[in-house]
């Protein structure tokens, strides 16, 4: 029996393996091609970022710039409102955030810590759903809503709030992973240290939970200073955020492609920065705390 | 009166877990809570502290009712299993949280925390963090943080049953040389019965839903346990349990086992045990140091054939379980001595040390009923 | 021996309620529900309101001068009669389902098999998260740039895209990438630059924490690499995976941006998806009414959707100890 | 089934100044059958061994045979060995049952050999009620009974346990403890059973090899490991509670040699053979060691002086911590014993049981 096993063991093993060398080799021609075709965009993107306007508009594009025109990167400013554009997006993203993480933590930390009398697990999940509500059935009634505030829809304030429809969801969700991780003893460790539960909350659980919460904080700026769709319909005149200046980078009838691609890339910066800081935890953000990051 | 006072406090959520559960702890007095996991030791202490409330009962402390207090308003401080240390903070202000707590001046509150950590030798290690540190020295930051809170009543939630064996030895030790612990009314839950026996002034051993099976002192318990759950419960290995069936005759009084395997003759307090003890059947306990392989028989000792099932040298002894006939039977050896499986031994049994219950109570029998 | 105390519902002592096993509560009653109440107010406020909002006008014939005139009757659901009637709608649903199947499904696969290559096949360390940063880059750019750069990328005349396949000679002639028919193939293209990420980044970091030891349990035993990706690798991730498609799903009816920036639904509505034309009608065309059913009608499909994920996500969710 | 030897083995992991030497120059044989422990404290080596042994870490050099065939180099699947890991790491996906046949679906036996021999093996371990379950429904003694069995389901030549008991609690142990000899001795295979915990080890093998800092410090069965402990550290490692020791002077007299504790006014004894080989090398300074077991009340000729500290019952024994001086020490005593802490008492020993120790290298004098 045992010398059977041996043989069988063995033979088995080199005929499998040499199949999977081939199998292995077809995979990492794929994961090749498919890392071409997520860096030919970016690349090109880049190269006419340098390039001047009229050969970004060349009838045979050219994989090279001819002649490099870092300038364009200062140019995108020669009109101020680009400028603003970029602070406004600061501005509401920003803002966003910060009420997002604040509502979203107060009711994470009930979630967590009393989910029954918080109302518990399907209110929870509820808030949850409305992370994946479709925006189009919101839109127009908020168009309206806003339009009859002293405000009007082209302001910080309505986007900032509109925002919170993706935002505060995911906040308050993540927020509850993150205080469901730092553990109930620790805060009842303060309790009979002769801590008040207020006092208990920022001396040992708050702490304990601030590197969970700067990340959640980085994924909803993203998701704000990236957001176009209710961007595009509410702001436009007083308040532009950068993704609707973007695709408006025109001369004529010409589109400045080396304009909008230096500027996307410099709007890339901030998030692209985050996500090469934060990697680990953002994981445990997309995938809304089900994977580790 | 007594200082810490339990009165018929009830809780469960599922299913009942703590049922009328009754006891009282002097100022002074160390009282240990012995039991296997899972019996409701931990929600015991948890109703004391206030983490949990009673769905029936009073808990007193110093004679005045604190059962609704919030646990931030008694003065009671606990360890945890899982000690609970603040990870973000350095063992210092770990130690120091409760003093900050009361903000209590920072000069008294540093010769405090020193103190502590003096006596429990992690003077050195203040500034790191729990995590940084060793089990043992978790498990010492986790007693400095209680010790230094100068509480009424002190909880311990298993505290040494998690380190190794020669930490755990010597954190026992040093439990009886802490006057701190010695000063208040202690509570201390464990599942260990040694460590029970070392340190308890008076020890409860706890069943299911959080009944009593026996409250007393160490030699008590471990000489006279009330019922066969408290036997089985102290001593390792396990006292052998032999359901027997009692004779008669003109030479004397006998236990017969069920298997028939074992006849025993009953001498002295074993035999008083049975005055008037009317049923046919009890339930002989027997502590394997009471059961040993021997070479040569002394003087009216009887001497029984056995073969040996499984023997495993230990330090201080070996532990062999031998087959008597049907009947597995674990003795205490000496662990120089080398047996094989299936060795045949002779062994002596000494009924000196026999314990007897009742059939179907399991209660201990003591003769006077 | 005597017979085992049996726990049955008459053995209960008097005082005993049976309750769910539940932390107790140490703060005052109200505060949990105050700690809650503020988030759910403002999501009743921006949500819900708006959605009972289009629900009323779904019923009715409103348009933009009516909504401000405060003229629009109640019409039944002849507004949903009409969308469901119409061969726009049920084009948009074909463009739909083509969108589910070769963009967010065929996205999580992509996604898969990338994450699994990768760790599987790359063992240095250095050489993974460099290719993860490059891999997600897109994930982190806005849809209008995402949009943008494709409609450059793929312009018919003098796009990069065409260029560079003519150099390559693996086409003779450009592609007319905005042509009907072929423009919606463009929009997954794109979508599928910007969003395989998501489900390799996750099904990567599933990968990563898995229990080594079953690894080399699986060695000792002898396991091909093969045999242990069928039986034990892909196994364990099923629901890392499921969350991915999930996730994907939900998103495409959020799908909205790339439609509008890069070919407007056309030429001739042939890239439209329900959503776009919620969209268009409502905020472009102002036929609120129209617009509103159609949102309703993709709210009652994505709430389905929804109801069915947060289903599962509770199993799994509990599986690893929340709720 | 073989036997396995280990020769002049060695584990450096990483390079230059980086590097840690793992395990080194260890030599073991273990014959054919035989069941050894493999003891240390945590980070001694130990589990980087048998890592090598299973063919999950590379060796650095040196060889381990597997009977006479080399398998220094071999994948595992190609050593015939099987190992139970400390976690279980049991497939969660699958059933008990699917776990434990595994091996076999990797072999490409037949499905009904798989059932039956998945079947016998569920009979030994006792684990055929729970077949169907899944591994994290089961409780930490059943899923450790299930990854024994998935380890022994293939017959393996030599079978590996890997801190398989840490995880369970006391009472389960122990009767854990006893299954695994008596499995043990129903399959005679060749086992290495790692561990930390010297109470298992001792109890389980038949010899137990004792590491620390990444070299082996002793081979041997229980009473060479109490009574003849190759160095302080051994002394120190095997025995619960542990060894006493003493820091001494020794002085030389006609006839006798006598050890005094420093630091105390206590003297030893030394056996016959011990105060020979000390007269020979004329050292001035020893580390002595006794067990608590073998300071006593049984009265002999020598005796230790000292004042009771603490006495604790334990109800099969009592156990007191004394002191003479500065100098702090156990003894075993017997359970009836009562004394009030501040008693001085006297405990005999016998001169044989005084262990000596060289004061630099640790190492055992005769």
């Amino acid at each position: 029996m045992n010398h059977a096993t041996g043989a069988m063991t063995a033979g088995g093993t080199e005929r499998t393996q040499d199949a999977w060398r081939h199998v292995r080799y077809l995979f990492l021609a794929f994961l090749g091609l498919w890392i071409v075709f997520t860096v030919f965009p970016l690349y090109f993107m880049t190269i006419t970022a340098f390039k001047s306007a009229a050969e970004a508009n060349l009838t045979v594009p050219t994989f090279w710039p001819q002649e490099w025109q870092p300038r364009n990167f200062i140019g995108v400013f020669d009109e101020r409102t680009n400028f603003n554009a970029l602070v406004d997006s600061f501005v509401i993203a920003s803002a966003n955030t910060a009420l997002s993480l604040f509502l979203g933590s107060l009711a994470g930390y009930a979630f967590a810590r009393f989910p029954r009398q918080a109302g518990g697990e399907n209110l929870a999940f509820w808030i949850l759903s409305n992370r994946m509500f479709p925006p189009v059935a919101i839109l127009v009634p908020m168009f309206f809503l806003f339009d009859n505030t002293p405000w009007g829809t082209d302001s910080h304030l309505s986007l900032i709030i509109l925002y919170l429809v993706f935002n505060l969801p995911l906040a308050t969700w993540l927020m509850m992973v993150f205080f469901r991780d730092a553990p109930v003893e620790i805060e009842e460790a303060a309790y009979l240290d002769g801590w008040t539960p207020l006092r208990a909350f920022f001396k040992v659980t708050l702490p304990l939970v601030i590197p969970g919460m700067i990340s959640v904080a980085m994924l909803c700026w993203i998701f704000a200073w990236n957001e176009y769709l209710f961007a595009n319909l509410f702001v436009g005149t007083a308040v532009r955020t950068y993704t609707i200046v973007i695709p408006t980078f025109t001369h004529g009838s010409q589109t400045l492609w080396n304009f909008q691609m230096a500027f996307s890339l410099l709007a890339l910066i901030p998030p692209v920065t985050l996500f090469i800081l934060l990697r680990r935890y953002m994981v445990r953000g997309l995938s809304l705390g089900v994977v580790k990051g | 009166m007594a200082h810490l006072e339990v009165e018929g406090i009830c809780k469960g959520w599922e299913f009942p877990v703590i049922d009328e559960l009754s006891f009282a702890v002097e100022e002074g007095e160390f009282f240990v809570v012995l039991g296997p996991s899972g019996i409701g030791k931990t929600t015991t202490l948890r109703l004391i502290s206030g983490l949990e409330t009673p769905d029936a009962g009073r808990i007193l402390i110093g004679g005045t009712d604190q059962t609704r207090l919030p646990p931030y308003r008694r003065r009671i401080a606990m360890t945890f299993e899982s000690y609970a240390l603040y990870p973000h903070l350095s063992v210092y202000e770990n130690i120091a949280s409760p003093l900050r707590a009361r903000r209590l001046p920072a000069n008294e509150r540093d010769k405090r925390v020193k103190d502590v950590a003096e006596l429990l030798r992690i003077a050195h290690l203040l500034d790191r963090r729990p995590g940084e540190v060793s089990g043992g020295q978790k498990q010492r930051t986790a007693l400095g943080r209680t010790l230094v809170a100068d509480p009424e009543v002190f909880l311990l939630d298993e505290p040494i049953s998690h380190l190794d064996a020669k930490i755990r030895h010597e954190l026992r030790t040093q439990f009886h040389t802490l006057e701190d612990l010695r000063k208040v009314a202690t509570v201390y839950v464990t599942h260990d019965y040694a460590e029970a026996l070392s340190l308890g002034d008076r020890i409860g051993v706890m069943g299911t839903r959080g009944r009593l099976e026996q409250v007393g002192n160490p030699r008590d318990l471990f000489e006279r346990p009330a019922n066969l759950k408290v036997a089985e419960h102290l001593g390792q290995p396990t006292i052998n349990v032999i359901p027997s069936r009692i004779r008669r005759d003109n030479n004397g009084l006998f236990l017969d086992s069920e298997t028939g395997d074992l006849r025993l003759k009953l001498s002295g307090e074993s035999e008083a045990a049975l005055a008037g003890y009317s049923k046919d059947h009890v339930i002989a306990g027997l502590r394997p140091q009471y059961i040993r392989p021997i070479d040569e028989a002394a003087d009216g000792m009887e001497l029984l054939s056995a073969e040996v099932d499984v023997y495993e040298p230990l330090g201080t002894n070996g532990i062999m379980m031998a087959n008597l006939g049907s009947m597995s039977l674990t003795a205490l050896t000496d662990p120089e001595k080398h047996y094989e499986t299936g060795q045949k031994v002779q062994i002596a049994v000494d009924v000196s040390g026999l314990h007897l219950f009742d059939a179907d109570s399991q209660v201990r029998l003591t003769g006077i009923t | 021996m005597a017979p085992m105390r049996r726990e049955s519902d008459t053995d209960h002592p008097e005082w005993f309620q049976k309750k769910r096993k539940s932390r107790p509560l140490i703060v005052a009653r109200w505060v949990p529900i105050a700690l809650v109440g503020l988030p759910v107010a403002t999501l009743l406020a921006i949500v819900i309101y708006p959605t009972v909002w289009m629900f009323y006008h779904s019923l009715r014939d409103t348009n933009i001068q009516g909504l401000f005139m405060g003229t629009h009757s109640h019409i039944g659901f002849s507004n949903y009669a009409d969308v469901l009637g119409s061969e726009r709608f049920q084009d948009s649903l074909l463009h739909l389902a083509q969108y589910l199947t070769f963009g967010a499904c065929l996205q999580v696969i992509i996604g898969t098999v990338l994450a699994l290559t990768l760790y599987e096949f790359v063992k240095s360390n250095a050489i993974r998260t460099v290719v993860l940063i490059m891999l997600v880059i897109p994930m982190m750019l806005p849809p209008s740039i995402v949009g943008v750069l494709w409609r450059f990328l793929l312009t018919p005349s003098n796009g990069a895209v065409n260029q560079a396949l003519l150099n390559l000679g693996l086409i003779e002639q450009h592609i007319e990438w905005f042509n009907a028919g072929i423009s919606l193939w463009s929009i997954i293209i794109a979508d599928s630059w910007n969003w395989v990420a998501l489900p390799l980044l996750i099904v990567y970091s599933g990968r990563v924490s898995l229990p080594p030891a079953v690894y080399e349990a699986a060695r000792v035993d002898g396991a091909s690499q093969w045999k242990v990706m069928r039986r034990i690798t892909l196994p364990m991730l099923k629901e890392v995976i499921a969350i991915a498609f999930i996730l994907r799903f939900t998103d495409a009816f959020k799908f909205v941006d790339l439609v509008y920036i890069m070919t407007s639904g056309g030429p001739a509505q042939s890239s439209e998806l329900p959503t776009y034309i919620a969209f268009q009608r409502g905020i472009r065309e102002f036929a609120v009414g129209e617009a509103a059913a159609y949102a309703i009608i993709i709210f009652i499909i994505s709430a389905v959707i929804i109801t069915l994920f947060l289903k599962y996500m509770k199993g799994v969710m509990r599986a690893r100890g929340f709720a | 089934m073989s036997g396995v030897s280990l020769q002049k083995v060695n584990k450096i992991y990483g390079s230059g100044a980086d590097s840690v030497h793992a395990v080194q120059d260890l030599d073991l044989e273990v014959s054919d059958g035989e069941f050894v422990a493999l003891l240390g404290p945590s980070g001694c080596g130990k589990t980087s061994t048998l890592r090598m042994i299973v063919g999950l870490e590379s060796i650095t050099s040196g060889q381990i045979l597997f009977g006479d065939r080399d398998i220094s180099h071999l994948d595992p699947q190609d050593r015939n060995v099987a190992m139970a890991f400390e976690t279980y790491a049991l497939y969660p996906n699958f059933t008990v049952a699917d776990n434990l046949s595994f091996p076999l679906e990797v072999l490409g036996l037949p499905a009904e050999l798989q059932r039956k021999k998945t079947d016998e093996i569920a009979e030994l371990l006792r684990i055929t009620d729970i077949l169907q379950a899944y591994p994290p429904e089961l409780s930490g003694g059943q899923q450790q009974r299930v990854s024994l069995g998935r380890a022994l389901i293939r017959e393996p030549s030599v079978f590996i346990l890997d801190e398989v008991m840490s995880h369970l609690d006391a009472h389960l142990k122990f009767s854990m403890l006893f299954d695994l000899k008596r499995l043990h001795r129903e399959l005679r295979r060749t086992m290495i059973y790692v561990t930390h915990d010297q109470v298992e080890a001792l109890a389980l093998a038949d010899r137990v090899a004792v590491m620390s800092n990444a070299r082996m410090q002793q081979v041997g069965d229980r009473n060479t490991l109490y009574n003849r402990p190759a160095n302080v550290f051994v002394a120190d490692f095997i025995g619960e509670p542990p060894t006493n020791f003493f820091r001494a002077e020794v002085a030389y007299h006609d006839h006798d040699t006598i050890i005094s504790v420093m630091d105390s006014d206590l003297t030893l004894q030394p056996g016959t053979a011990a105060a020979t080989s000390l007269r020979e090398s004329q050292r001035k300074e020893v580390i002595a060691g006794i067990r608590p077991q073998n300071l006593g009340f049984a009265e002999t000729a020598h005796f230790l002086t000292a004042d009771v500290e603490i006495s604790e019952y334990l109800g099969e024994r009592s156990m007191l911590t004394v002191v003479n001086g500065t100098t702090r020490f156990q003894a075993i005593a017997p359970p009836d014993l009562r004394v009030n802490p501040g008693t001085s008492v006297r405990l005999y020993y016998e001169p044989l049981n005084v262990m000596l120790f060289d004061p630099e290298t640790e190492t055992l004098i005769a």
